[in-house]
């Protein structure tokens, strides 16, 4: 069974459809890959898989299950995890206690134990403190741990949102555009990142505009254009497909 | 009928009032996303500040616009001294910076001008007009007509005018309208300005119909926000509409239902407005896009 | 540790702490407390009380003080907040250690802080309108109050109905404490006074237009006269909505439009309208031999030159309690409290601007009816209904 | 120690301490309001300082607290607690009620609605009068447990003091906990907790729920110390009071809100001798202070203290 799968996914804004018809899946394992020139749909689909946006119309499985009318958050609690193209950190917490919210779905929660101070929670928190200091490190921040999220440079928020998702021990990591617009060598460490991850046994679809990145990384490709499937495979399969060097050829996108 | 009429009258009276006020709102709201909590003081200062001219000799005309001016000045003062300084903090911040501001206000028109409450003399008589048998006074008449103008004028304002323009960029988008070299800082300040003037012009033309003292302010401010709220902010037109549907509501439930409630009505359509229509009638429904 | 720093500064300037506050009773000044709603939506009551008290205590002052000392007085404004008013009451009690409490110009304010004067045993006189704030006068050894209770102001209209033969009444009241006592009076006395009341109207008072309320008075079956509580602006709205719907049921309100400002505010709709009053707003229209006259009128002079303002007749509140309280000190030859509160309960034919007052044991309003009079707005002036 | 702890035991210090300072029965009763009130501003705090929710309708729930039990005790004669239970029991029922369809708001229209529901019920209040009273208020029964009245300041010192302390301990556990956390982020960004697995609404309805708590036990607490209430207590103006002093004295700032209240509920007790300056005075505080103070008086004054240290 795949661990992720969309049936005739559709999506319209306003007269405008973003999203036609796909059917995509996700086998466990591998590193997976979105392309597709700008407006192919690319950030559309992620959003639908984690649940921001509602289909107009088609179905999202999570391990056979249908979460297609569940709430972001339900879902993340299914394991699925994301980072955002335009980061979306919690400016007003420090480096460590936006890792810390990461863990939240392993974490009791509740409210009224919180605030009685229940030993059970006391206990999770000295772990999950200790967790994430574990996770800071992973993504080469440790040194960032006390610092407000809203002083950090581009490049640590980058690694920050990875590590954040981490966190939540995802079976799915999802992350848009890792390495826009990083330099070279952030390129460089976010690549080593994402396998390292991978390594770690953790499935990952990115959607990510740096082809060399993509073709390095990703074992399996979906190219969309104009919300269409144009084409999907291993890296060697998309660079020889025809469809997709004209679309990307078209818009001047050149791998 | 006649019933209806002069509920009618009422209401749409009382709703011109708030469109007024509401006006003031969505114009400081359209270029710096800012409820100015002190709105309400502007109508109470252009109504005093008349008050105030006529009895030392002014005559009403020259009066009305000198308040005017004062009122913008105020206003442009608010912005230059209060608001800049503080344009990154956080919204809840500016809310209490509003309210400082309208209690400051308050309290120097008590000192200026007494406790007492004043009217001014209607612009074209005292004697109701009889409509169907339902009456309405000639100031009523001046109340919404001059509430049609200005929405018209702003339409234009905001339509055909480079400055005009220059706003509405500067409200959908800070950074890039700064970028093709609109002065942002003068776009603030004219709103500020034009906003104290529309409420001091609302405070001159509601005068004679409300009376004003220091404090008419406080509710008059409320109202005009709930209506701004109920057509969407920073909608020229949904504040109109929004000035209109609270003002009729208020007059239809008091003559059909009762008037031990009058005054909670707006905030009751405030709360359906909002439960069904989380940006008001005519706000814009934004997405987050991530 | 900068936390501790603010809150131990603040505190410290708050409270006083380096004054020395404690003062040797007896021969420093005497001491009058009060606390009044001198801004907010009760400044009505509370800014004309507040300035006849500074001027009268000048006054006093100057012509030699009382008992050889001079008066100290000591304003708060509690905004018409009850919270705010117990606070300074407590600060007046406490910290200024007051001879005597006057103030609250409301109900509420009043009975905020009844229970703190009794444990205090300090005399307090009460510029609020409600008869609770003195009954039951047993609960109330240390509480007096000034004004005509408001359940007189509303007999008053009734006697005055009944005799042009109204007995169907159709009652427009605002939502403050002041209006609404007035409005509960009025339904409750209609049975015993064979009145109907026949309509019932509310209105808040920061409306802008009371067309709807009247108009369905206007189209209510069988109402033959008018009753209006409240005041403030909204009075000469509703007065100014009257007169543009042309309707023609005589017109009463209560006592709260006792001020010039409600028939200026009304531009002509107040004209005809009744309204009960004491006798200081219409005292020209006494006759000479009434012993308040000469007093009201000179009332009237002074506030005017003081503050170029007319009188309205709660200021004449405040100077009667004032009075009262002076005289208390005379006779008690002290500023002891017990004294002074025996004083004050057997002050007898004391003539104020509010009438005459005469306390006693059971009666801790002591003003006699007789002065409160029906007043009717005449080519723009209050006159006395004769 | 943990950190978090560290601003308790300072708060519990001064509360200890204050009684020495406090000259006469004044002093105590403007301490216990300023108690009272930072009790409202600690809860108040979780939702706008943390969660990042306005709200300007609190008085709300401060009015009703106060209401419903002295209503409970007055009418129906039922025993103190019971009817402080109730009442807990009816803010919080319709904190719960009203929580999501509101909270689903954001920003100006967020502040209007909440603001919308407070002027509704301080209108019910004051029209309600055979029930409440009216304007003019209602006298409050002492608060009895058993044959034992709870009045004076010195007792309600301790009361509130106690419960000020106990208040803030509860919030300081709960800030620093996944469940503060997740208020903390939601704040930050609501799609982002929402990926994280983080309940957003229903965090939002919880914040509400209990911010409202606090508000209606600090409205019981005053009404029974007080022995009196009135609508003003629930109105529009008690509401923006509440909100200004957690700004004033720092979101996000437990003892920050507690200075905030302080100041605030000294301020009219400080500025009645300017006597018809005091609202121009009033105002130019208020804007003075957040103009040049923006995060609040302690989270400013902090930042100022690190820098100037870090520069010597």
């Amino acid at each position: 069974m795949s661990l992720l799968e969309v049936r005739g996914l559709t999506r319209d804004f306003g007269g405008l459809r973003a999203l036609d018809d796909l059917g995509y899946a996700v086998a466990r394992g591998p590193i997976h890959a979105v392309i597709g020139p700008n407006g192919a749909g690319k950030t559309t689909l992620f959003n639908l898989i984690a649940g921001i946006y509602v289909p107009t119309a088609g179905r999202i499985l999570i391990d056979g299950q249908d979460v297609t009318a569940l709430p972001t958050w339900r879902r993340a609690r299914l394991g699925l995890a994301r980072s955002f193209q335009n980061l979306q950190l919690f400016e007003n917490m420090s480096g460590l206690d936006n890792v810390r919210t990461g863990l939240h779905r392993h974490e009791p929660a509740s409210l009224l134990g919180a605030m009685l101070a229940w030993p059970a929670i006391r206990r999770a928190e000295r772990a999950g403190r200790k967790r994430a200091e574990e996770l800071l490190a992973f993504v080469g921040l440790e040194a960032w741990a006390e610092v407000m999220a809203e002083a950090m440079p581009y490049g640590v928020l980058k690694r920050l949102e990875i590590a954040r998702a981490l966190a939540s021990e995802p079976r799915l990591l999802m992350l848009d555009e890792p390495a826009a617009g990083l330099n070279a060598t952030e390129k460089g460490e976010i690549d080593g990142l994402i396998r390292k991850v991978a390594a770690a046994g953790t499935t990952v679809v990115l959607v990510e505009h740096d082809m060399k990145l993509v073709m390095n990384l990703a074992e399996r490709i979906l190219v969309l254009d104009h919300g269409r499937r144009l084409a999907e495979g291993t890296p060697a399969e998309v660079r020889a497909d025809p469809a997709v060097a004209r679309a990307y050829l078209g818009t001047g996108h050149a791998a | 009928m006649a019933e209806f009429l002069q509920f009618l009258f009422a209401g749409l009276t009382s709703g011109a009032i708030y469109a007024l006020v509401a006006l003031g709102f969505t114009l400081i709201y359209s270029s710096s996303h800012v409820i100015n909590f002190a709105q309400g003081e502007f109508v109470m200062l252009g109504g005093l500040a008349t008050v105030g001219l006529l009895a030392a000799g002014v005559p009403l005309l020259p009066a009305a616009l000198l308040a005017i001016v004062l009122t913008a000045a105020a206003g442009i003062a608010l912005e230059k001294l209060a608001i800049e300084p503080a344009r990154n903090a956080a919204v809840v911040t500016l809310i209490i910076i509003t309210i400082g501001a309208s209690i400051l206000l308050r309290g120097a028109a008590q000192l200026i001008w007494g406790k007492d409450y004043h009217r001014l003399p209607a612009f074209t008589g005292e004697t109701p007009l009889e409509i169907g048998g339902a009456t309405l006074l000639p100031q009523s008449l001046w109340v919404i007509g001059v509430t049609i103008l200005i929405v018209l004028g702003l339409r234009w304002f905001f339509g055909r005018t480079l400055l005009g323009k220059a706003v509405l960029a500067t409200s959908h988008n800070r950074l890039a309208a700064q970028l093709v070299g609109i002065d942002i800082g003068f776009v603030l300040l004219l709103s500020y300005g034009l906003s104290a003037a529309l409420g001091a012009l609302a405070g001159i033309l509601i005068a004679p119909i409300t009376l004003t003292s220091y404090t008419v302010g406080t509710m008059l401010g409320l109202k005009g926000f709930c209506a701004a709220i109920v057509g969407g902010l920073g909608s020229g037109a949904g504040a109109v509409v929004g000035g209109l549907v609270v003002g009729l509501a208020e007059a239809m439930a008091t003559g059909y239902v009762s008037s031990a409630y009058k005054d909670a009505v707006a905030f009751v359509i405030i709360l359906v407005v909002l439960v069904f229509m989380p940006s008001g009638l005519f706000g814009r429904r934004g997405t987050d896009r991530v | 540790m900068t936390q501790r720093t603010v809150i131990a500064a603040a505190l410290a300037a708050a409270l006083g702490l380096a004054a020395g506050a404690a003062q040797a009773q007896g021969q420093g000044p005497i001491k009058i407390g009060s606390f009044l709603a001198v801004t907010g939506g009760a400044s009505f009551l509370g800014d004309p009380e507040a300035k006849t008290l500074r001027l009268y205590v000048e006054r006093i002052n100057k012509s030699g003080g009382v008992l050889g000392r001079q008066l100290q007085l000591i304003v708060h404004d509690s905004a018409g907040d009850a919270k705010q008013a117990a606070t300074f009451a407590k600060r007046l009690i406490e910290d200024d250690k007051v001879d005597i409490l006057i103030g609250g110009s409301t109900t509420g304010e009043t009975m905020a802080i009844v229970k703190m004067v009794d444990e205090a045993e300090l005399p307090f006189l009460s510029l609020g309108g409600a008869s609770v704030i003195v009954e039951p006068v047993k609960e109330r050894k240390w509480v007096f109050k000034t004004p005509h209770s408001d359940r007189l102001a509303v007999q008053k209209v009734y006697v005055d109905m009944k005799a042009r033969g109204l007995t169907a009444v159709a009652i427009i009241a605002g939502s403050g404490g002041f209006d609404q006592s007035c409005r509960k009076n009025a339904q409750e006395l209609a049975p015993t006074m064979g009145m109907r009341v026949v309509a019932d109207e509310t209105y808040a008072p920061t409306d802008t237009d009371v067309t709807p309320q009247l108009t369905k008075i206007k189209n209510a079956a069988g109402v033959q006269a008018v009753l209006g509580c409240g005041f403030g602006g909204i009075t000469s709205i509703t007065a100014k909505n009257y007169k543009q719907l042309a309707m023609t049921q005589p017109f009463y309100f209560n006592h709260g439009v006792g001020s010039k400002q409600f028939i200026t505010g009304a531009a002509g709709g107040a004209e005809g309208i009744r309204l009960p009053a004491a006798a200081l707003l219409v005292a020209a229209d006494l006759p000479d031999s009434d012993p308040q006259k000469k007093p009201a009128l000179e009332y009237a002079a002074a506030y005017k030159a003081a503050f170029n303002e007319d009188i309205s007749t709660f200021g004449g509140h405040a100077l009667d309690a004032l009075l009262i309280a002076v005289d208390a000190f005379k006779r008690a030859g002290s500023t002891d409290k017990k004294k002074v509160r025996d004083a004050i309960e057997s002050t007898k034919g004391l003539i104020g601007v509010d009438g005459i007052f005469t306390f006693s044991a059971a009666d801790h309003n002591g003003l006699d009816e007789a002065s409160f009079k029906m007043v009717v707005v005449q080519n723009g002036e209050f006159r006395l209904l004769k | 120690m943990a950190s978090r702890h560290r601003g308790l035991v300072l708060l519990a210090a001064v509360v200890l301490a204050l009684p020495w300072f406090l000259a006469n029965k004044f002093h105590f009763q403007v301490a216990i309001l300023i108690g009272l009130n930072a009790l409202v501003c600690v809860g108040l705090n979780l939702l706008i300082g943390y969660a990042g929710q306005i709200s300007l309708g609190h008085a709300a729930f401060f009015g009703l607290g106060a209401y419903v039990p002295a209503l409970l005790v007055d009418k129906l004669r039922w025993d103190s607690s019971l009817a402080l239970a109730a009442g807990l029991a009816a803010v919080g029922l319709l904190a719960f009620a009203v929580a999501r369809p509101i909270l689903r708001l954001k920003g100006h229209y967020l502040a209007m609605a909440t603001l919308g529901l407070g002027i509704i019920v301080a209108i019910v209040i004051n029209r309600e009068l055979d029930l409440t009273g009216g304007p003019d208020g209602m006298s409050v029964r002492a608060y009895r447990i058993g044959d034992l009245r709870l009045r004076g300041e010195w007792t309600w010192y301790w009361i509130t003091g106690g419960t000020l302390v106990l208040g803030v301990w509860l919030a300081q556990n709960l800030i620093d906990s996944p469940a503060g956390r997740a208020l903390r982020a939601l704040h930050g960004s609501e799609v982002a907790a929402e990926s994280l697995g983080i309940d957003v609404a229903g965090f939002k309805v919880k914040a509400f729920v209990i911010s409202a708590l606090y508000a209606g036990l600090a409205g019981a607490m005053t009404a029974h110390f007080l022995q009196f209430v009135t609508p003003i207590e629930a109105g529009f103006l008690r509401s923006i009071e509440f909100v200004t002093m957690v700004v004033l004295g720092g979101m996000a700032s437990t003892l920050g809100v507690v200075v905030g209240a302080a100041i605030l509920t000294l301020l009219p007790q400080l500025l009645t001798g300017f006597h018809d300056y005091e609202h121009l005075v009033l105002g130019a505080i208020l804007m003075g202070m957040m103009i040049f103070l923006p995060k609040g008086l302690v989270p400013s004054l902090a930042a100022l203290w690190t820098r100037w240290r870090a520069q010597s």
